[in-house]
């Protein structure tokens, strides 16, 4: 063979070699990087007519670099393989069940996507003036008035980019309303089963955490969220229901013993798929609600994003709100809609809008519901996993014996310790099963905590594979075979080595070792 | 009555009957009645998706600044840069778009590859070693950039350059309501910052790369400002200018931010778009937001994972780097791809069409009567403002029904009485000019001509 | 357990279980049929507003039905889920390498898939006036006069849908000319290498085949053909370069005395893209040709169709082509394009116009690339056939030994001879190194033929993969290691039991035993 | 110079040496100098992308027949049906789009098996045990139907009823020319056939259902006369239809054939579409065609192949039952998701929406003065014929000026004359006039309207 061999032998990686496809193998992907070849191109850019000059001639020297920055230079053709590749390579709803407790992996209609995709609303430009941009503005005030409808609020800002950057914001508005009233009140208090985004911006908002441990039914303990009220608590951070998958019953009492001290209820609204038209955080007493419409109204997650978080907020609170906002305008004669600030705005909190498309997107799926569709993704959300939590009760722990909302908690301490299979396997065997894991580990205050979702778009009959699979995972254990801490066995890579990724870390191509 | 709901009402019956109750009401036993919600929310009742659909169309109609109608000379921080049918075809695929967060690492080796792919080519335009897989926006970015430095530095005096983008600025001032960070603004003169030569220590100094007016700052003077002050230097920075003039971080920068929306994503009236977060190995520990490195499989193989996540808030909670949980990955992604589509050669080539194009639209414009550089003598890559002689707004106007979206007004972005980077009269009497690689030359000249009438 | 087991267990299968996704598992994937659960359903409707009627007031019993035909119903979350999964069972050129000879798998631009799904070209009615529709018309128009540009022909119908309603086309416009000259012809001239579709186009065409052989260097035996020419041969069906990818140098000497008995020149354009902006038919000779816009022209081959056929002809045949055609129109005032039927018009080949959106990315292609990318095209894919052929010289037998065009035909009759290992375990076994199969076991004529089209869209480094991938084949067999017989081990299902899909019919899901 | 190629200049070189060339030119070198394009070809030079698709938008802009801006009417076998944006994105996945044929079944289940449960959906609205997967268009199964008539029946006397569409009938007449099949067209009378009572005996009756001017046939008098002549009876049926009224198959028919286009596939001026072809056992060797077959791997697992290959033109050659090879598969695979989505329920609500609006349409237009039902007395589901007082081209004319795209002019399908459908006054004066479930009322009383005043 060797005679014939030529000297081609190439440097950069084969970009039509599907060895990393699943359908074809179980190889690595090469990097883009490893599919360059110097010289080759995708790009094609439009032809302008303006005549040419020399850079030099236009950008001072020092300010120029000498060379490109480098990218990867590859193909149209290894370009498209590549991504679609590693696409392959990545689990997603559309292709099944997803039970990612508090993260509501849910079912995203296309038509959502299709409106995003309009380029009557993706070509317009985030600064145009509002008379060119009225569609988009009728988007975002219909979009305002329907979130406030459902959670029961006086006026919302659509700004906030995440959950987070809503809670953020929230926490700003709470500030904002005590330093109007003269108050400079310190602390925040959070319970013990809080998502951890929800101390973090307690402390980008400038406070301090004060955390109340939950009772042994899973909620709020009153007699302790009583010994830490007092007037420096600017107010409480709750989910409701909680993300332990409970309602919080004593929410009034709450609510009442919160103001009581002159604070104000924050509504982490992640957990608000739940409780559609059920019931809503403003008439629990809540005085400031964020809402992660990429969960509750199905506009997909993206990976990891994007997503939006909208605040909404009581009366009370409304001239405080993020500006500029958009608003339908009286002014019979001009345009319809404009933007106003409220008068005690807090300011912006996005370079622009908030993710406008993410909120086309949210609006759709509202009015595709309605109130009536609404109300049954609740109930159906809530149905399904009080079926689950029933029907596993005799393979796990629940963490609370007390029927649940739209999620449920169960425990694996009992597996732990009996068969040294832990949350972490039962979730890795569970990929082996055709389901993607629940969430483990959260929330902190349950041990071995495996956390269930089932969410609303899953079929009664979804439901039941998925309780087939994680009962024979259980039974198998107690059987004695404990294969579980070697699986997944099925998928492109086997159990990846996270300490060594933070232990030697490689952030990017060029810090490879080799 | 419209949905997406699976379940029959057989099978609704039958599981009820399993939990042993009589109603779907009694799911929510556990919720006060008088809290309950009792006539149903207030909202239209389901209508079916061609419907909703429709009229979702009719709304989009209704938004006359499209780029794909209008000529759009607006920049201000969003561009209309080239998005190929391919970035769109991969970027649409639903393996990307309908994934979490990749908490399971064995089936999420494509959207952890696609940012570790990303977070290498945004590490490269930094001109860092390390970059992020991504923020809100650029907005988002450069108060976490900030928020670094307070931390690295230990002191909360922070110096902004007026140049950086208004509205961002804004942002920083209301999120430093929370953090206490006190914001000194340094005013420009003809464009670039007029550094002070004393006064306080700033922990952190932050200009941006080219500024929003367009214009290249002297980022070595902000260096040795830094270096005099012990501060950490951060730059909002263009990542397409980045394809011809030096990065940031060969400038010195130890954080790098920007807004990435000219990678791929559309103009989607302001979001979702992409913020970029590039620092130096020294702040890693301290980098807000998710990081994916390279590790292997338990049998060797190469694989993705997140890691040093002791700096999440999922783990660290209240002592977190930052309350940051969902990002932008998918934009992440998409910039993966385009500069991926762009290449070594398209990104510098994209700069250079930008560079072309915006200095022939600059010249002409300024040799119209009446109409003057804003801030003359500056060098500018992709944007620049002119002083029309009326108002602005009102030739913008006169532009946008000849079919040009004419460029920000920069009124509208620092208010009427203008700012630390420009005056009342030239917040009146700005328009800032972005000119794409998408611009011909038969469109700028048709701009040139209209403005001349408009401005007349 | 089984106390707590509810009596859900579903009739229908498990719609959000993703074994069947080659990322988490090898099972099968259940049919919809399976996933049906009778009462779901996935569609919406638009609000209409008119006037509920009884079926029975407006459509006569006898011609009702009972009952609405079964079909299937499922969420739309099961839909997606269940297609998104058999899409992940699917290989496709965006995945990788797929070097198919005769078929031409290049990668397709996405450009044309966005032309393709304009609305202004993907909401057209095909019965609208012409004023109405003056852009496709100029479309099309443009498309035959570039595809006349490339073959060198007078004028084109774009109304075949595919390759082989393209011969059928050309066969009766043959037949057309022969009748307007009086004459009654009998036979067509096929080469034994020829695709199965010219023989039986042939046949469809009212003709009778005349095979001839291939001489020694894979090219029509010029004896042989003179010997079977005579004026009852209405003409001869040529694919050139032919389908051992090799140029029938003695074209001009076919042309001339096939010319001569007052016989046509048809060539079957399949391999076009090998001499695009090289050589043309009509400089060869040829009277009619067809192409195959999905194999030349880069429009997807969507798992088999659609494809687009267009006939080109020789000036003396233009009457007769298919009409209505599209056309420029003189008239000055009105419609600048309009449609036109020639003078002996055969008639229709198609319902319409043709596969309009399959011309239109063609378009797309052609003008992207313009004349000189076409070129390049062509050398590009000579330039990686024959390097794979050199390549691979001394792991297989040449079936011809001199240079190919656009593809090489190799043999495996040694390795089966001395191994066992077959072209088709070749072919299984590739699979496993990443790699579709080339086309096996044609042209007929090649024992084992294993025929490799590589296509000009690989790279150098996949090429070199897929030489390595093969060499290792048969080095492996050559070392005694037969296990290539039971490839492909890492695909979604392993070797396919076709013998009995044949003995025991099953082509509904109505037909199943069980 | 735009291109997909991927090989740097230097490639090329090297690969060149490695083959002995000294340039591309010599690859070419055994085609004949004398026959090679001298100066290149006479086409524009390659254009970039976006150069390109900028011109297809705007030619795209200057088709007005839009279904998505004027109110679509026409029907005549190609209609405006729902197409959800889930069937888009299931059918425009890379994998569905960019496959070939399924020649390796390992990893060609995707396509094999929606093609399989494609198979099963076609054949049931057929009403018949066997369906193949997928030919051209309408006409193309028409003609394969016909074809596989003659060869059962062994006779070559083909009686064709007027009401099968025109183009199609011009289609089966074209090829007819190659097979030599002796067509006997029978006419047409108030809308429905007049089968003759003797005369010949033919080998193959066609009908349709319903016919090309909407009116539903009696098959069951087909049956009748096909039973008496020996003959195969071929229906072209309409297989929306087939949501509320008997299939052909229960008809009696041995040949279901039609046009699946309304199955979610868009009007595309009249292509891709989608030929549908269903037959009892008996026939199932003369199949055109590819039929995908269930079996099981080497390991028993459940799987998906083409079969009984050996009706295939690459088997069988000029003893094919057909010499399609190329046909419309992944309009079968788009078919077998819109069906999915429409179910049960759904395919038969969009039937009943069509009758519904088909009737509400009728009643209104037939109201109105001089305006009369072309085929008085038939049935009808979603399309019927009128006669106009003026020319119906005319009338047509008028309506799109108000935004209609009328309906179908029956001279533009059947000539000026008129054809054994209709008369020659029939023809000029004639609309076909189809309403399916996507128009409402207002739309309909707002065409109604229009057409009152177009008329007179
Ligand atoms: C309970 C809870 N709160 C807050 C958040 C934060 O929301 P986001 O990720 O949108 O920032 C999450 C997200 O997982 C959550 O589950
Ligand atoms: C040489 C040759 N001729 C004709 C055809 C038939 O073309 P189509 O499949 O488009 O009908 C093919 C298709 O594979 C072919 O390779």
């Amino acid at each position: 063979m060797s005679e014939t061999r030529s000297d081609v032998i190439p440097r950069a990686a084969a970009g039509g070699r599907a060895t990393s496809a699943p359908i074809m193998g179980r190889a690595a992907e090469p990097t883009i990087f490893e599919l360059s070849e110097s010289g080759r191109s995708s790009y094609q850019l439009r032809t302008t007519g303006i005549p040419e000059r020399s850079l030099a001639d236009l950008i001072p020297g020092d300010h120029l670099r000498p060379e490109a920055p480098p990218l990867a230079e590859v193909s149209e053709r290894d370009l498209v393989a590549h991504f679609t590749r590693l696409s392959a390579r990545q689990f997603s709803v559309d292709l099944g069940a997803y039970p990612l407790g508090s993260c509501t992996m849910k079912y995203n209609p296309k038509v959502c996507d299709a409106v995003a995709g309009l380029a009557g609303l993706a070509q317009v430009h985030p600064g145009a003036p509002a008379h060119l941009v009225q569609g988009w503005l009728e988007i975002l005030v219909d979009l305002e008035a329907a979130l406030c409808e459902i959670t029961g609020m006086a006026a919302a800002t659509l700004q906030p980019a995440a959950g987070a950057a809503g809670e953020l914001t929230g926490l700003l508005l709470m500030r904002a309303w005590h330093d109007a009233n003269g108050e400079q009140r310190r602390r925040v208090i959070i319970p013990d089963s809080a998502h951890g985004t929800n101390p973090a911006s307690v402390t980008l908002g400038g406070y301090e955490v004060t955390t109340v441990p939950s009772d042994e039914r899973g909620c709020v303990d009153m007699a302790a969220l009583r010994s830490v009220l007092d007037t420096d608590v600017a107010g409480i951070m709750l989910t409701n229901p909680n993300t332990l998958g409970l309602f919080e019953e004593d929410i009034a009492e709450v609510a009442e013993a919160v103001h009581e001290v002159g604070g104000l209820l924050y509504y982490d609204g992640a957990n608000l798929n739940a409780i559609l038209g059920v019931v809503r955080p403003g008439d629990m007493g809540f005085d400031i609600v964020h809402m992660n419409l990429h969960k509750t109204f199905a506009t997909p997650h993206g990976g990891g994003g994007p997503g939006a978080g909208p605040v909404a907020v009581s009366e009370r609170l409304v001239d405080f709100l993020p500006g500029p906002k958009p608003a339908r305008l009286d002014d019979e004669s001009g345009d319809r809609f404009g933007w106003i600030t409220p008068p005690r705005s807090i300011g912006r909190v996005h370079g622009w809008h908030g993710n406008a498309l993410v909120l086309a997107r949210a609006l759709t799926y509202i009015e595709v519901h309605g109130a009536d569709g609404l109300r049954r993704v609740a109930e159906r959300a809530v149905l399904n996993a009080n079926w689950i939590r029933r029907r596993l009760a005799g393979s796990f722990d629940v963490a609370y014996d007390r029927p649940c909302m739209h999620e449920v908690v169960f425990s694996a301490s009992a597996l732990r310790k009996d068969e040294g299979i832990k949350a972490l396997d039962v979730a890795k065997r569970l990929l082996e099963e055709g389901f993607h894991s629940p969430t483990v580990y959260f929330p902190l205050i349950v041990d071995e905590a495996l956390m269930i979702e089932p969410t609303e778009t899953e079929s009664p009959q979804t439901l039941e594979a998925l309780a087939d699979a994680l009962e024979r995972i259980v039974a198998e254990a107690r059987s004695g075979d404990h294969s579980a801490t070697e699986a997944p066995r099925t998928t492109p890579v086997r159990r990846v080595d996270e300490a060594r990724a933070a232990r030697t870390l490689v952030p990017t191509f060029d810090a490879r070792g080799d | 009555m419209a949905d997406y709901l699976p379940h029959t009402d057989a099978e609704v019956a039958t599981m009820l009957e399993f939990l042993g109750l009589a109603s779907t009401e009694q799911l929510f036993a556990v919720v006060p009645e008088a809290l309950k919600v009792q006539a149903g929310l207030e909202l239209a009742a389901g209508q079916s998706e061609p419907d909703v659909f429709a009229r979702m169309e009719s709304l989009a109609e209704q938004n006359l600044a499209r780029a794909d109608r209008m000529v759009c000379f607006a920049g201000g921080g969003a561009y209309d840069h080239e998005v190929p049918s391919v970035v769109r075809a991969l970027g649409g695929r639903s393996e990307f778009m309908t994934a979490y967060t990749p908490y399971q690492p064995e089936v999420a080796q494509g959207v952890l590859q696609a940012v570790f792919e990303f977070q290498t080519m945004a590490a490269r335009l930094a001109g860092l070693p390390v970059a992020n897989a991504s923020l809100y926006d650029g907005a988002s970015a450069l108060v976490e950039g900030v928020n670094l430095g307070v931390a690295a530095s230990g002191r909360p005096t922070v110096w902004v350059s007026g140049g950086v983008h208004p509205h961002q600025r804004a942002v920083l001032a209301t999120f430093a309501k929370g953090t206490g960070h006190e914001l000194v603004e340094v005013p420009l003169e003809d464009g670039v910052t007029r550094w002070p030569s004393d006064g306080g220590q700033p922990g952190v100094i932050v200009a941006a790369y080219p500024n929003y007016l367009g214009c290249l700052e002297d980022l070595g003077a902000v260096r040795a400002l830094a270096d005099q002050h012990g501060a950490i230097m951060v730059v909002a920075a263009d990542p397409v200018s980045a394809g011809i003039v030096r990065s940031a971080g060969d400038w010195g920068a130890d954080v790098v931010v920007g807004e990435g929306q000219a990678f791929g994503t559309p103009l989607g009236f302001g979001g979702p778009y992409l913020g970029l977060f590039a620092c130096t190995l020294a702040q890693v520990r301290r980098l807000p937001g998710r990081l994916v490195g390279e590790t292997v499989d338990t049998e060797g193989t190469r694989a993705y994972v997140t890691t040093l996540r002791a700096r999440e808030q999922d783990i660290r909670r209240e002592k977190a780097t930052s309350n940051v949980c969902t990002n932008q990955t998918l934009m992440a992604v998409v910039a993966a791809i385009q500069l991926g589509w762009l290449g070594t050669r398209g990104l510098a080539e994209v700069a250079r069409r930008c560079a072309l194009g915006a200095h022939y639209c600059h010249d002409a414009l300024v040799a119209l009567d009446g109409v003057e550089p804003l801030t003359p003598g500056a060098s500018f890559v992709r944007e620049f403002a002119i002083r029309t002689p009326i108002p602005a707004r009102t030739a913008s106007e006169r532009l946008a029904e000849e079919g040009f979206l004419a460029g920000l007004v920069l009124a509208d972005l620092t208010g009427e009485g203008g700012d630390g980077s420009v005056s009342a009269d030239g917040a009146e009497h700005g328009l800032l000019v972005a000119v794409t690689e998408r611009r011909t030359r038969t469109q700028i000249d048709a701009f040139v001509g209209a403005l001349d009438k408009a401005v007349r």
